[in-house]
């Protein structure tokens, strides 16, 4: 199975969510609302996409979003799974189940964001100490402790 | 009469164990960094040899450190416990024919059996200090040294049963050269048993630094901790005199000196290639 | 410590004792003498290496840049140790294990800050929620070594100086004695009244 | 191990081996590092660390014994977390450069491209050849001193402490040819975005040749010295067993996953860079235990010589002297999107996640580290060793803090 393969699959499997493609890195990037994201994980582990490689979050304001690196070890194809998590409670299905890789990386996205994994085995800080107030990579963290670079541009 | 002698000679002991622990040291540190392709200590005295005058100085005015779970006087004397079995036991090793300064009918046993106290005063140390890695460490010395003190008296009772006595000096004065390959494979035990029970070489698991700090004597701090360097390296020359006096026999009137003769010799032909070594090096 | 002051008063004592009989002034200070040159040739050290520095203190005692050459051995355990030298990046969440062990270091004890984060916190100054800035607010340090991270040689020269500075020690803490080769720190009084802090 | 198909999808039905996986956590999880040693009383809760001479760094491990034999062992981290995350997003993408060096401080290199590479791929800057060409030898150079520092560390974990020392010697060779390269002897800043700062000075090559003779003998040699020696491979041999699908399902690459026979290497499964023009093969373990971890970096070294020779031959046909993408403004600002790329470290697939809001200061950068995914595995391999093994096996996962921390 190449790329041009796993683009018809997607494009078939979620016509709404147009998958975008980029040849050029040989990498997709499909967007799913994070109430479906339980299924689309369970049919891409389903295809062989059996390494989760990176579990990150981006703080865009009013919403984070987290973004998924799936990889096809046999195939050598990879995909950016990105979905869209409310501020004030985000709450997100986590995927240490399926990839028992994601527990240490859904830990540290939920001890410096704050966004709660449901299922996880043992959600807690892994980073910062355990009574640490706040979670610092959200934009609006402010803490007495940080001194701001001084702008010399 | 007696009393002032074994004082003296408790005396004589504790210069002899210093004497071998200065060279000890130094000796060991040399050959490790030789080994390692380092230098070793080279700023006191000819090639770094006098280091030990000043750490010892350093660990006497060091300040002696009890811990304050511990129990403060049985942490204080267990390292007297480990030094005082070796002192006691040089006591018994024939130095030349027929003289040893405690000439007693028993006097194998006596070398054999009182070192084994030190497995007491290393127990106490370890768990007086009220520190989980160094009661792990004492236990793992404990059981080492006691399971190795069967094997060491097994090989000793071989040259014993060839002797017919169990007098240090009487052995040594019996001494056959054809013995010699016939307690071949009794030395060879004798000595690893003895590399074992002094926590040294292939057998320092005890005090390992990579997983316990640095086993029983993590807690010990200046002179304390020295004594416990002392016994280990009191424990080395008495181990290799009595096995030279007993394997050895070495030259019938003196096996003892003979063992420190070499000893030094060692030491000595070791510094001139070092020396020659360095000059090559400067040359190249 | 309150067991232990007694006895360091006691040499006080024993120091004011001595200064006052005739030549008791001379057996105290080549006391010294001796205890401050045994004491500068064997600085056993404490490698509290946590960051980068650490990899450079590691090249430091190993066989190109030998640190046993000076006497000074890396000991694991804080209790064999006289100077702990802290390389590398101190966190917030670290300094409590850092504290502890430099009060579990037996008395005459120095500390070496290597490292531009050990001095001063360095390229993580700005910006930075959990970097304590400088291993100063809460250890005594003696001798600070600059660098990112700073050369095995700087390292050892850091070594030789605080060879001089331990000679200021005297048996009887309340008495230091004067080495001119002390630069002084910026809140020490200005040179003129050095002399009454004898 | 894929997921059964008969599963109800919706109820996501967890497949019997990531329940034993998940159940495993469930039981390691411990209140702020202090173990609830629930079960039988007598066991004894002992921290290893954070500083300790073999935790090759501050890592604190609170280990739950039964006797010798470790029940439970869980890896408190953090106490190197400085944040730099949050530092990168006050600063342009040429100030990030000096922090990217801190994070795998061991191996700086490959640390400063692989952020190079995201900047490159967001701004889409080509990079000249020769400049390529450069960026592969010095990263293979710092492959091989990453590996002499585990190597090293694993003979210090079993009582070889000479073989440290010998390690260290070619390690200290490498760091001469980088100190001639740019100067620094363990934080380089020399990968730049668009190139690399300086180019090689002459007679480096030379240099370069006569270091990549010698190396491989000195590689056999330092296999005979640590593990022909009896005592080191029966400490090393059976530790940490860790099979190929535990391996990928935790997501460990790296020499730990090729140790237990994971035929995955970034530079030939995923070629980027100039990589597809070398030919070399990629070292696999059989048993996946400490042993094999370790064989398989130290031949891993010999693969990079053999690379760096023939990257120093196709070097000499570039044109010399274009060591920089032309044209590259002093402040770059990047469209808005965002950009991933990873590359192979030597501890596994060093990735950095770029997102640009068309500023001058990256939005958010996310550094996907080898050694926090491998560190992970810890609790799963030292249950039911003894405590000196536990040792040996954090120190086979060759994690390195300022990576692990970020």
């Amino acid at each position: 199975m190449n790329i041009t393969e796993l683009r018809e699959y997607l494009c078939t499997q979620y016509p709404d969510l147009c998958p975008l493609f980029s040849i050029e890195f040989g990498d997709g990037v499909l967007t799913v609302p994070s109430d479906r994201l339980g299924e689309a994980m369970c049919s891409l582990k389903d295809l062989g996409f059996d390494f989760l490689g990176m579990l990150t979050a981006v703080d865009y304001g009013d919403e984070f979003e987290l973004v998924y690196r799936l990889r096809a070890r046999e195939m050598h194809l990879g995909l950016f799974l990105k979905t869209r998590v409310p501020r004030e409670a985000p709450h997100i299905r986590s995927v240490t189940a399926l990839w028992p890789s994601a527990n240490w990386h859904e830990r540290e996205v939920f001890d410096l964001f704050g966004i709660v994994f449901d299922g996880h085995p043992d959600l807690r800080r892994i980073l910062l100490p355990d009574d640490w107030v706040g979670h610092p990579l959200r934009k609006d963290y402010e803490d007495p402790n940080i001194i701001r670079r001084p702008d010399y541009l | 009469m007696s009393f002032v002698w074994g004082l003296l000679w408790g005396l004589a002991t504790v210069l002899l164990i210093a004497g071998g622990a200065v060279i000890g040291v130094w000796w060991e540190r040399k050959v490790s960094a030789r080994i390692q392709m380092r230098l070793g200590p080279q700023q006191i005295g000819p090639a770094g040899s006098l280091q030990m005058i000043a750490d010892v100085p350093k660990l006497l005015f060091k300040e002696d450190v009890v811990p304050a779970g511990a129990d403060r006087r049985v942490f204080m004397y267990a390292p007297l416990l480990v030094f005082a079995p070796i002192a006691m036991a040089i006591a018994v090793i024939p130095f030349w024919a027929g003289w040893a300064p405690l000439d007693s009918a028993v006097g194998v046993l006596f070398f054999l059996a009182v070192p084994s106290i030190g497995v007491l005063g290393i127990l106490l140390s370890a768990w007086s200090s009220h520190n989980t890695l160094s009661t792990l460490g004492g236990v793992r010395a404990a059981a080492q040294m006691v399971s190795y003190e069967v094997p060491r008296s097994l090989a000793v009772l071989s040259v014993v049963v060839l002797a017919g006595s169990m007098r240090p000096t009487e052995v040594m004065g019996a001494w056959q050269w054809w013995w010699v390959p016939l307690t071949l494979l009794g030395f060879v035990v004798y000595f690893v048993a003895s590399i074992a029970e002094m926590n040294r070489g292939p057998f320092d698991i005890p005090e390992a630094e990579s997983e316990l700090v640095a086993g029983y004597f993590a807690d010990y701090s200046g002179m304390r901790w020295a004594f416990f360097m002392m016994a280990e390296y009191g424990a080395m020359i008495a181990a290799s005199l009595f096995g030279a006096a007993l394997f050895l026999g070495g030259f019938v009137w003196l096996p003892g000196l003979a063992g420190l003769a070499v000893y030094i010799g060692l030491a000595a032909l070791g510094y001139r290639d070092w020396r020659r070594s360095m000059a090559a090096e400067a040359l190249a | 410590m309150e067991e232990g002051c007694a006895e360091v008063a006691g040499i006080d004592d024993v120091a004011r004792a001595l200064e006052r009989t005739s030549g008791g002034g001379v057996i105290l200070t080549s006391l010294d003498a001796i205890q401050d040159w045994a004491r500068g040739y064997s600085l056993w050290m404490m490698p509290m290496g946590t960051a980068c520095c650490a990899i450079e203190l590691i090249a430091a005692s190993f066989s190109r840049f030998d640190f046993d050459r000076h006497g000074s051995i890396p000991r694991p355990d804080p209790r064999h140790t006289d100077v702990m030298i802290v390389a590398g990046t101190i966190c917030t969440r670290m300094a409590p294990a850092v504290k502890r062990l430099w009060d579990q270091m037996p008395d005459p004890k120095w500390c070496i800050a290597m490292g531009n984060c050990a001095v001063s916190g360095g390229i993580f100054y700005y910006d930075t929620y959990s970097v304590v800035r400088g291993v100063d607010q809460f250890l005594p340090v003696d001798v600070y070594i600059t660098g990112c991270p700073p050369r095995p040689e700087s390292l050892q020269d850091g070594i030789l100086r605080l060879r001089e500075k331990v000679r200021a020690e005297s048996a009887s803490p309340s008495r230091t004695r004067e080495i001119e080769g002390v630069l002084p720190l910026p809140s020490d009084a200005p040179r003129g009244e050095a002399g009454e802090s004898e | 191990m894929s997921v059964p198909s008969d599963i109800d999808r919706e109820a996501m039905v967890v497949p019997a081996d990531c329940l034993e996986a998940a159940e495993s956590l469930r039981e390691v999880g411990a209140q702020d590092g202090r173990l609830t040693p629930e079960g039988d009383e007598d066991h004894l809760v002992v921290n290893i660390g954070p500083s300790h001479p073999s935790t090759h760094g501050v890592c604190r491990i609170v280990v739950e014994l039964d006797g010798e034999i470790v029940v439970r062992a869980e890896p408190v981290i953090g106490h190197l977390h400085r944040g730099i995350e949050k530092m990168a997003e006050n600063r342009t993408y040429m100030q990030v450069m000096p922090l990217t060096d801190r994070l795998d401080y061991v191996g700086s290199m490959y640390a400063n491209w692989a952020y190079c590479r995201a900047v490159e791929r967001l701004t889409g800057i080509r990079v000249p050849e020769r400049a390529e060409y450069i960026r592969v030898i010095v990263c293979e150079l710092q492959r091989i001193a990453s590996h002499m520092m585990s190597i090293g560390s694993t003979g210090a974990d079993t009582g070889a402490f000479t073989a440290f020392m010998y390690a260290f010697v070619q390690r200290e060779k490498v760091v001469d040819l980088f100190e001639a390269v740019c100067g620094a002897r363990l934080t380089y800043n020399y990968v730049r975005p668009g190139g690399v700062a300086a180019d090689l000075p002459e007679g480096w090559e030379e240099k370069c040749r006569a270091f990549i003779e010698q190396h491989p003998t000195a590689m056999v040699e330092l296999d005979r010295l640590l593990f022909g020696n009896v005592i080191a491979r029966a400490r090393l041999k059976d530790i940490g067993v860790l099979d190929p699908a535990t391996a990928v399902a935790w997501g460990a690459t790296g020499p730990v996953a090729r140790g237990s026979g994971v035929d995955w290497d970034l530079r030939r499964d995923d070629a980027y860079s100039v990589y597809p023009r070398f030919d070399f093969d990629v070292p696999l373990g059989e048993r996946g235990d400490c042993y094999d971890r370790a064989r398989v970096r130290l031949w891993e070294c010999v693969q990079s010589c053999r690379i760096i020779g023939q990257a120093l031959d196709q070097l000499a046909e570039c044109e010399p002297g274009v060591i920089k993408a032309d044209g590259l403004p002093r402040l770059l600002a990047p469209r808005p999107g965002d950009a991933y790329d990873h590359i192979e470290s030597a501890r596994g697939s060093l990735g950095v996640y770029l997102v640009s809001d068309g500023s001058v200061r990256p939005y958010r950068m996310k550094v996907r580290s080898p050694a926090f995914a491998n560190l992970a595995l810890l609790p799963m391999l030292a249950r039911g060793h003894t405590l000196s093994d536990l040792v040996v096996v954090l120190g086979s996962l060759d994690p390195v803090f300022g990576e692990v921390d970020r």
